[in-house]
């Protein structure tokens, strides 16, 4: 209990300061924004799977030791044939852990009045906050409404819905106050230089609905701070990957990304980012032949997730001498097909208009394009050597 | 230079006098002497000259602690040479050992080891027997000491000795930290249901 | 079949009268009120059939009375012919579920009347 | 509580004070009212208390208000009841309504779900009865088989033991040649009482005077 009073004074301070703070840490920088609703490009079956695609399936990343209370695990004796089970229901738990946060405009509250009663005016001191607690709704369909002072009857503002879902509802991991890292500027500042992405995106989703103001800024803060800072690989294969992706697509500054994609070898995804890029900005350049041919040549993230693990089960030996070969290089021959596609695709969109840096692009891409040719040759030698036909 | 090497002489004939206990504090002092030496020499020498003024042995009590050391001193404590050679790569609570009669420990540990600015005891608790260690939301290289790197809970006092009122502190400071986000977290994941955001917009796409 | 989440295990004769009423729960001078179902001749401090909602009648930070009603039972109830006490009637003539209970327009216009004749004070007090 | 702010009244039969003089006279803030059952306080007897008069249009005008509520109430009543029977009528949370025909349907399919099941679980019993069967037909000719061996075996046994008896009782004594055996042994007499030293020289007695005659 002490403990609690302690916290709670301690808050009461940190809420006087954050009254006055709030805003600042909310308003500024909110140079980015979503100009009109981006719900239906988003929703998109071919952008979800284009961003899904992007964002990688790395097993060791999406189910990392994670630090809460009840981390316990289970050690069973499984036949192969239930090992095999047990993979793909992995691989769809995975699946649902990389669910991407839903991109929505911010909502505007409007006042919604459904009665005035002036004879009831001044019939208590204070306003009442009535809640549907019936049970089994969900949140967006629960109806919060209030008497005022003066009689009138009206639904609740945005803030004041979310105050009482969170207080009747309570959403594990929400305070109900603003947190410190959010209201003050410095500490989020902070935050970000430290490169904590992933904790502060984790905790926006926590805190926040994605149709709050709070949301966006603090959202597009981030991705323009990781933006700058480059370090996209601590994004990467996460639920938040997706999100920043269509933001920098939408906001066309996404040659960053493409650099790093380019960069770590992640050619497939740097094809579809800049598909992603066209289908928003309604460029017309045919993106999808290309994509296409590329998704019969390489497998999905979840497929290639799901090869890995099954990989496990095969002794050495069972391994030919091809397998052993892509293993050691890296790459498959359909590989190397498709990152001759995808060059292209990518030479094709520096060459035009909406490139801003060309010249780093062009570079890593010559040195990629060595290093591949390289590998190419070393892949066929091997080849040769081991006397693989030619398939 | 002259009153810190007169201290360092001091604390280690008190060495001789002292119990077991006491070894620690005298080179913890030793080596904060040291450290104080290398980063804030005009404070030191401010306090011994000032501890020379009030008293005629010019020993500093190491019982007393009524001075307010401030964070970031202890901040840059923990990162100093004289951390290392105290406590080396372990916690600050590991070496600490409880006295208790029996064989079994007591459930609780003492409420609190300073009472009127002095230690009043001559056991205290891994916080409270160094008073360069502050409990601070922002001192978060010691806070993290405390978390359990499995559970990413608090340690219980019962296995890292602290007394009460440092844990009660320890707490609220632990809380403060992972508030301001100075200390990360794993955050509860949280499910969308999508049809809660675009449930309706999808109908209307429908018809 | 399992209870449902607000149910409590207040036993009932199928034809006896119900009533909505408040259960005072909380403590000394800490008022927080069970809006609850439960035989109209039990007293308030046996066990209730279901509760219903909840009412805090002391305002929070952002001055607001919270009350939480569950209107699928509370609408169920009524339809089975439970009564309602007066507090609890007024309370749901507030929340706009039911007509406007006359007592809140009594304190209304005696609220009104006493603010009328108290700034006529005031002024003169000042002047 | 009562009772005991009873005792404390009755206890000061002066009537002196509840208040101060006695040290363990306490005295309850809560509960401080008189038993029902002692008379109107003689200072309050002629106290006639004063009604608030409420005004004539105030009360009119709660009448009007009152009435017009309880109409209100009274039709959001009815329609609630509407609400709550065609909800119990079309509900299927705790008993489903079915028409003769569904029901009708439903039985068939429970039946033929039954059929199918018995029909399924048949074959299978079919099948376990028959493997059975086999197996108990090669179990008894099994066993047949493996008495016929025995019986076998027992016979040749025993055939072999009339043989070798059949071969011993050619040199049995019997009444024919009984004085033949007793002439033979006579005409051979066996002497038994010998000892056999070490070496395997046997040293005849009785018959054989060797000990006596060395000596």
């Amino acid at each position: 209990m002490s403990l609690f009073k302690h916290i709670r004074q301690l808050n009461a301070l940190q809420c006087l300061q954050a009254k006055r703070q709030y805003s600042p840490a909310a308003l500024k920088s909110a140079s980015l924004q979503y100009d009109k609703d981006p719900q239906p490009l988003f929703t998109d079956s071919e952008t979800q799977r284009l961003l899904q695609s992007m964002t990688q399936l790395q097993l060791d990343k999406v189910f990392r030791q994670r630090t809460v209370p009840d981390n316990s695990s289970e050690t069973k004796f499984m036949t192969t044939l239930q090992l095999e089970k047990q993979f793909v229901k992995t691989i769809e738990k995975a699946k649902h852990l990389l669910q991407m946060p839903p991109v929505v405009k911010i909502k505007q509250d409007t006042e919604r009045i459904i009665s005035k009663d002036p004879a009831m005016k001044d019939f208590a001191t204070t306003k009442f906050v009535f809640t549907d607690i019936t049970f089994g709704l969900r949140h967006s369909e629960r109806k919060v409404v209030v008497r005022d002072v003066d009689g009138s009857l009206s639904y609740a503002s945005l803030d004041t819905t979310k105050r009482m879902n969170q207080l009747y509802f309570p959403l594990e991991g929400r305070k109900s106050y603003t947190p410190r890292m959010f209201a003050d500027e410095q500490l989020l500042q902070r935050c970000l230089d430290e490169h904590k992405y992933e904790f502060i995106l984790d905790r926006l989703l926590v805190q926040y609905e994605p149709y709050e103001t709070e949301f966006h800024n603090i959202s597009a803060r981030v991705y323009e701070h990781l933006n700058e800072s480059k370090q996209f690989d601590l994004l990467r294969s996460t639920r938040h990957f997706g999100p920043m992706a269509f933001f920098y697509a939408w906001h066309s500054c996404i040659d960053d990304l493409l650099y790093d994609m380019i960069r770590n070898d992640y050619l497939h995804n740097a094809v579809e980012l800049i598909a992603l890029s066209y289908k928003i900005h309604q460029v017309p350049v045919d993106y999808k032949q290309t994509l296409s041919q590329l998704e019969q040549l390489q497998p999905t993230p979840a497929e290639r997730a799901h090869a890995e693990l099954l990989s496990c089960l095969k002794t050495k030996d069972e391994l030919g001498i091809e397998q052993e070969i892509h293993q050691a290089i890296g790459k498959t021959e359909q590989d190397f097909t498709a990152d001759e596609l995808s060059l292209k695709f990518i030479e094709q969109y520096i060459g035009s208009e909406h490139s801003r840096k060309k010249v780093q692009l062009e570079l890593a891409l010559q040195t990629l394009k060595e290093v591949n040719l390289e590998k190419l040759q070393l892949y066929q030698g091997l080849k040769k050597a081991h006397g693989v036909q030619a398939s | 230079m002259l009153p810190i090497a007169r201290g360092v002489f001091n604390s280690l004939t008190l060495m001789t006098r002292s119990s077991r206990g006491a070894i620690h504090t005298v080179s913890a002092h030793k080596c904060k002497a040291a450290a104080a030496e290398s980063e804030t020499v005009e404070e030191i020498t401010d306090e011994s000259v000032d501890e020379g003024k009030m008293s005629g042995s010019g020993a500093p009590d190491p019982k007393d602690r009524t001075k307010v050391i401030p964070v970031e001193t202890s901040m840059r404590y923990l990162k100093s040479a004289a951390y290392k050679t105290t406590y080396g790569d372990s916690f600050v609570w590991t070496q600490y050992r409880r006295n208790h009669k029996g064989m079994f420990a007591p459930r609780k540990t003492r409420k609190t080891c300073i009472r009127q600015g002095k230690i009043s005891t001559g056991n205290p608790c891994p916080i409270c027997r160094d008073e360069y260690l502050v409990l601070d939301y922002r001192n978060t290289d010691l806070l993290q000491q405390f978390i359990s790197p499995y559970s990413g809970q608090l340690l219980s006092y019962s296995k890292t000795g602290l007394c009460q009122k440092s844990h009660l502190r320890l707490m609220v400071a632990v809380e403060q930290a992972r508030d301001c986000g100075l200390l990360t977290y794993d955050v509860p994941f949280r499910e969308y249901d999508y049809s809660e955001y675009y449930g309706k917009q999808e109908k209307k796409q429908e018809q | 079949m399992s209870l449902s989440p607000a149910s409590g295990i207040g036993r009932f004769y199928k034809h006896s009268a119900k009533i909505i009423r408040f259960v005072r729960q909380g403590c000394t001078n800490r008022p927080f009120y069970h809006i609850v179902v439960m035989e109209r001749r039990k007293n308030q401090h046996q066990p209730v059939i279901e509760q219903v909602g909840s009412y805090d009648p002391m305002p929070n930070d952002n001055n607001e009375r919270l009350v939480a009603l569950n209107t699928e039972r509370i609408r169920y109830w009524l339809g089975k012919g439970a009564h309602m006490s007066e507090p609890a009637a007024e309370l749901l003539g507030i929340s706009g579920l039911l007509p406007v209970h006359p007592r809140t327009y009594m304190t209304a216009w005696r609220n009104r009347k006493a603010a009328a004749e108290a700034e006529p004070v005031e002024s003169a007090a000042t002047a | 509580m009562l009772r005991a702010g009873y005792q404390l009244l009755n206890h000061s039969p002066l009537g002196a004070a509840k208040t101060g003089s006695n040290n363990f006279a306490l005295e309850f803030v809560r509960w401080r009212r008189k038993p029902r059952w002692l008379p109107v306080a003689k200072s309050k007897v002629f106290r006639v208390p004063e009604r608030k008069k409420q005004p004539e249009e105030e009360r009119a005008e709660l009448m009007r208000l009152h009435n017009h509520y309880k109409t209100q109430l009274r039709s959001v009543r009815q329609f609630l009841r509407a609400e709550v029977v065609r909800h119990e009528e079309t509900s299927t949370a705790d008993h489903i309504v079915l028409t003769p025909e569904q029901e009708e349907a439903e039985y068939q399919l429970c039946i033929a779900e039954n059929a199918a099941w018995n029909a399924k679980i048949a074959s299978e019993r079919e099948l376990r009865l028959a493997k059975e069967r086999e197996e108990k037909v090669a179990y008894v000719q099994e066993r047949l088989d493996a008495g016929k061996l025995r019986e076998e075996l027992r016979r040749e046994r025993a055939s072999e033991h009339i043989r070798h008896e059949i071969e011993q009782s050619k040199t049995f004594i019997t009444r024919s040649n009984l004085d033949e055996a007793i002439e033979t042994a006579l005409a051979n007499p066996v002497d038994h009482n010998f000892a056999i030293d070490m070496a395997g020289a046997m040293y005849k007695g009785r018959t054989t005077q060797s000990l006596g005659s060395s000596a």
